[in-house]
């Protein structure tokens, strides 16, 4: 039981305007599964928790919860791992990195707190889920919270919108990443889905 | 998920652990118990490292009661029910918590219903020799989520195989009172068990 | 029918024949074996022996004589049997891969009984004064008992009584709903002990379901359930003693009242968990708490402690 | 001198014979090709054969016009026997195609002008074609040129209105901003910007510079006094997107 499959993520990462936005959703809608039932709306609560060490690097949890529906979904809390080594190999068609996605009681806050976790930041986002087949599409907005701990008083962190393509699967599926990349291709000129190395943004 | 309580019965002098839970056995059986099963119980112990100060303690359990669930507990009494790959997560963050060694407890037997009710009868050991440490009966009347409703309807119910060894209310019970009773105070009772017995061997 | 009667008494009447027949023959031989006694001289006692031999002899003639015309009195066998033609079943050589006939024979034996059992339930039923249905009054000698119309009253007024009911018993929570059109369905949730789901016509009651504080009533499409039964047994049993108290407090005039008073001694399962039947004390019996309450006092008791 | 030349002919007419065999055969596979697979027959299979045809014929062109080829327009051909018996060498090497040379084929076979009757058409159309006048055929040759000028001149021009559609549609508002891109990746991945305690600082992606590391968790100001900070980060955000109207 506890062994498990260790899955990873493939993602592909761009945002589009706030101008744009509609244009696009209207192509997801388009090419997405659920053309019939039109996108899943969600509100989520995002709050990044790290864990320091002085020898060891530091470890970051996200923890997410559904605002507009609070009561029906458990909380999500999330381990990202760092991408893949050969993040510049262009084999590679997009970003790959372990992840592991458990679902928890309500609770989870105080628990990673008792941990020894300490909350680094919050965000809400809001957007758009779409699937096709076993790529996830998502259209979000992100907002800072002004205020810690209330979801009320949100602001924009920029005016555009976050658009995430992304594949969790066992590991050593590389096929998925042509299946994304062609998938990416036909959203473009509206948005550019691309793998973005992280650690460059870091060092900027 | 009904009212559930889990106590310690005591291996009378002269005969081994197998021998009373054999005997328990015969004497639920005449009450006219079906056996249906067997169950598990387990905890897996992680202690911080360094980095992290005043040292913490973790106690991640899994129950084939709830195969898919995994409850972790914090020594503050934080108690996270998780999916199973929780257990993943605690690989991740092994810089900061690591398993303590042969500190892995268990419990095992049979499970037995009647009418309403079910009761698990198992076999409590420790470490990678699976020494026995003793035994624990857990009654579950299914009907009622009120622990101050049944419990003395439980009560008379464990008497009936128990005879006058049967257990006073334990702490998790009378504390919960008109609360509704929930999975994870089945958890926490075995926990406060499973420490006892560390406890007890600890003194030895 | 009354040729395989008569062919049974003859074949009952040679078995007798026969059993004569083994007795005779047997006195001839144990006469045999006993040899000459009696007599002084051996000419009186050889005569006196033939004699009983001969005497013995003609029993055995008669005896064979009769079994012989009996035995020519026995007709064939009619092919006519008991299960009709599907008798003919038996006669399958290869029975043991089809076993029709045995299940036949058990089916019919059982259907014999259900009919018995049938019969026995219509007479008891007959002498119970439990009916509901209007149907019956018409039938009855009473032709002015007034025409029970509460199965079919008004929507509004349905609606009215239960919220007059809700405020009534502050500690149920009733949510009405009615998903088969002009029927009303009640949710009822008593308490943190149990939730009972009561169909109504009008304002009859048609079905009660009785089912656990965290058991799912509704089906996979979002639907009210109302015909599973509980996977708890002690829910079960209550099902079974609502639907009886149903017909216990079933009133043709005043179908509200009725309603009312259900639900009174249904809110007497509050406490279902805590309460000791009043007769032994106790809270189990069978593993089962005291399930019943009385009629009248709401008093709870086992099942089997019930007076 | 007369030994050469028929050596000569010999050897070009050896040569004429291995081509015009292999013409043969490959017209012989079209044809089986025709008859046999023309359900399941391709188009690029058909245009195959007749590449191969095309350039059997040329080949045998080219040889004719050899100069080593003795020319063969000074020679006759002249039948000594019709006979109308069947024979058989002949029907061997036709393939069975002509079993008897009688005075009803060799006209067909052995013809090298057009039949007479066809003859006589081709005069009476080139007469006709005589017939019309220089300045005639000028006009309507610049007739034709004008038309297919005009229909040219249209289709240009539509194209260009359509391309200029489109690039203009995509040119003139971008539909997304590689700053903006970065800004809300850094953000999610590690919550840069989101942070509720920090410096105020110029627009991210303009100034990338004096953006603090996200991992320098510094004491920032006071809670009450983040909002502001905030602010000022959203007016400069907005700023930096020219493109916005």
């Amino acid at each position: 039981m506890s062994g498990g499959v260790s899955m990873q993520e493939y993602l592909l990462q761009g945002s589009v305007l706030d101008s744009s936005c509609e244009t696009l959703l209207h192509r997801l809608r388009g090419l997405s599964d659920n053309v019939d039932t039109g996108p899943e709306a969600f509100v989520d609560q995002e709050m990044v928790y790290i864990l320091r060490g002085s020898q060891t690097p530091p470890v970051m949890l996200r923890a997410r919860r559904a605002l507009d529906q609070p009561d029906s979904l458990p909380w999500q809390l999330r381990y990202v791992g760092t991408a893949e080594a050969g993040i510049g190999d262009k084999s590679r068609s997009t970003l790959v990195r372990t992840c592991i996605d458990v679902a928890t009681s309500d609770n989870v806050t105080t628990f990673l707190t008792d941990m020894g976790f300490r909350l680094d930041h919050e965000c809400v986002v809001k957007g758009y889920l779409f699937t096709k087949g076993c790529i996830k599409v998502t259209v979000s907005k992100i907002f800072r919270v002004t205020v810690p701990g209330n979801t009320e008083n949100l602001e924009p962190l920029s005016l555009s919108h976050l658009v995430e393509l992304s594949v969790v699967s066992p590991s050593g599926q590389d096929e998925v990443a042509d299946t994304m990349k062609l998938f990416a291709e036909q959203l473009k000129p509206i948005v550019q889905l691309e793998k973005v190395d992280h650690r460059r943004l870091q060092q900027v | 998920m009904g009212v559930t309580c889990v106590s310690q019965w005591p291996v009378p002098d002269g005969k081994s652990g197998q021998q009373a839970v054999e005997m328990l056995q015969r004497r639920l059986e005449a009450t006219g118990a079906t056996k249906a099963g067997s169950f598990c119980v387990d905890c897996e112990t992680y202690m911080s490292g360094q980095s992290i100060t005043p040292s913490k303690t973790a106690h991640v359990m899994h129950s084939t009661g709830h195969p898919l669930t995994c409850f972790a507990i914090m020594d503050s009494g934080t108690c996270l029910v998780a999916d199973s790959n929780f257990d993943q997560l605690m690989t991740k963050l092994k810089g900061f918590y690591a398993p303590r060694k042969g500190a892995k407890i268990e419990v095992k037997g049979p499970r037995y219903e009647y009418v309403d009710f079910i009761v698990k009868i198992g076999t409590v050991t420790t470490g990678p020799t699976a020494s026995s440490r003793g035994i624990l009966v857990e009654v579950e009347y299914t009907p009622c989520v009120v622990p101050n409703d049944c419990w003395s309807l439980l009560t008379e119910f464990m008497g009936t195989f128990m005879g006058d060894n049967k257990p006073a209310i334990p702490q998790v019970l009378a504390s919960k009172q008109d609360g509704i009773y929930s999975p994870t105070d089945t958890i926490l009772q075995y926990l406060e068990h499973f420490n006892n017995y560390r406890k007890s061997t600890g003194n030895k | 029918m009354a040729d395989i009667e008569g062919n049974l008494k003859t074949i009952s009447k040679a078995i007798q024949t026969t059993q004569r027949l083994r007795g005779s023959v047997g006195r001839v031989f144990s006469q045999l074996r006993d040899g000459m006694e009696g007599g002084e001289t051996v000419a009186e006692r050889s005569k006196a022996f033939l004699d009983q031999l001969r005497e013995n002899l003609l029993a055995v003639n008669k005896e064979y004589d009769e079994l012989e015309k009996l035995s020519g009195a026995v007709t064939k066998q009619s092919d006519q049997l008991p299960t009709g033609s599907s008798g003919l079943l038996s006669l399958d050589p290869v029975q043991d891969k089809t076993p029709l006939y045995g299940q036949l024979l058990q089916s019919y034996k059982w259907s014999n009984k259900v009919h018995e059992h049938a019969g026995y339930t219509a007479q008891l039923l007959n002498q119970n004064s439990l009916k509901r249905s209007s149907m019956m009054t018409g039938l009855s000698t009473k032709r002015r008992k007034p025409q029970s119309t509460s199965h079919s009253l008004p929507g509004q007024y349905v609606d009215a009584v239960v919220a007059n009911l809700q405020r009534h018993f502050p500690n149920m929570n009733i949510t009405m709903t009615r998903p088969f059109g002009q029927s009303a369905v009640l949710q009822i949730g008593l308490g943190r002990t149990l939730q009972a789901i009561v169909v109504l016509r009008g304002l009859l009651i048609d079905r009660v379901v009785v089912k656990g504080f965290q058991e799912n009533v509704t089906q996979e499409d979002g639907k009210l359930d109302i015909w599973s039964k509980s996977q708890f047994r002690v829910f079960e049993k209550i099902s079974d003693h609502a639907t009886a108290a149903t017909l216990h407090y079933q009133h043709p005039i005043h179908p509200d009242l009725a309603l009312q008073t259900f639900l009174t001694w249904l809110n007497s399962y509050t406490t279902l968990f805590t309460a000791t039947c009043n007769r032994c004390g106790r809270h189990l019996q069978d593993g089962l708490p005291p399930t019943w309450r009385d009629f009248r006092t709401t008093d709870p008791y086992h099942e089997n402690c019930r007076q | 001198m007369q030994q050469r030349e028929e050596k000569q002919l010999e050897a070009g007419l050896d040569a004429l014979i291995v081509r015009v065999k292999d013409l043969r055969d490959s017209i012989h596979a079209f044809l089986m090709k025709l008859e046999h697979e023309h359900q399941t027959l391709q188009w690029t299979s058909v245009l195959d054969s007749f590449a191969l045809l095309s350039g059997q014929l040329s080949t045998l062109q080219k040889l004719v016009m050899k100069e080593k080829m003795p020319s063969l327009q000074n020679l006759i051909f002249l039948p000594l026997v019709l006979s109308p018996d069947s024979d058989p060498q002949l029907e061997t090497t036709t393939e069975g195609r002509v079993p008897v040379f009688s005075h009803e084929v060799v006209p067909d076979y052995l013809r090298t002008k057009f039949e007479p009757e066809v003859e006589s058409r081709e005069k009476t159309l080139t007469t006709q074609s005589e017939r019309l006048t220089p300045e005639a055929a000028q006009k309507q040759i610049q007739q034709l040129n004008n038309l297919c000028d005009k229909l040219l001149n249209k289709l240009n021009a539509a194209s260009e209105d359509w391309d200029s559609e489109v690039s203009a549609s995509q040119g003139s508002t971008p539909a997304s901003s590689l700053a903006d891109t970065s800004a809300l990746i850094a953000a999610v991945s590690f919550g840069k910007g989101l942070k509720p305690s920090r410096t105020p600082s110029q627009s991210g992606p303009d100034t990338p510079q004096s953006q603090p590391s996200p991992q320098a968790s510094q004491a920032g100001p006071a809670p009450g006094k983040a909002p502001s900070t905030i602010k000022t980060n959203i007016r400069s955000g907005a700023s930096s997107h020219p493109y916005q109207r």
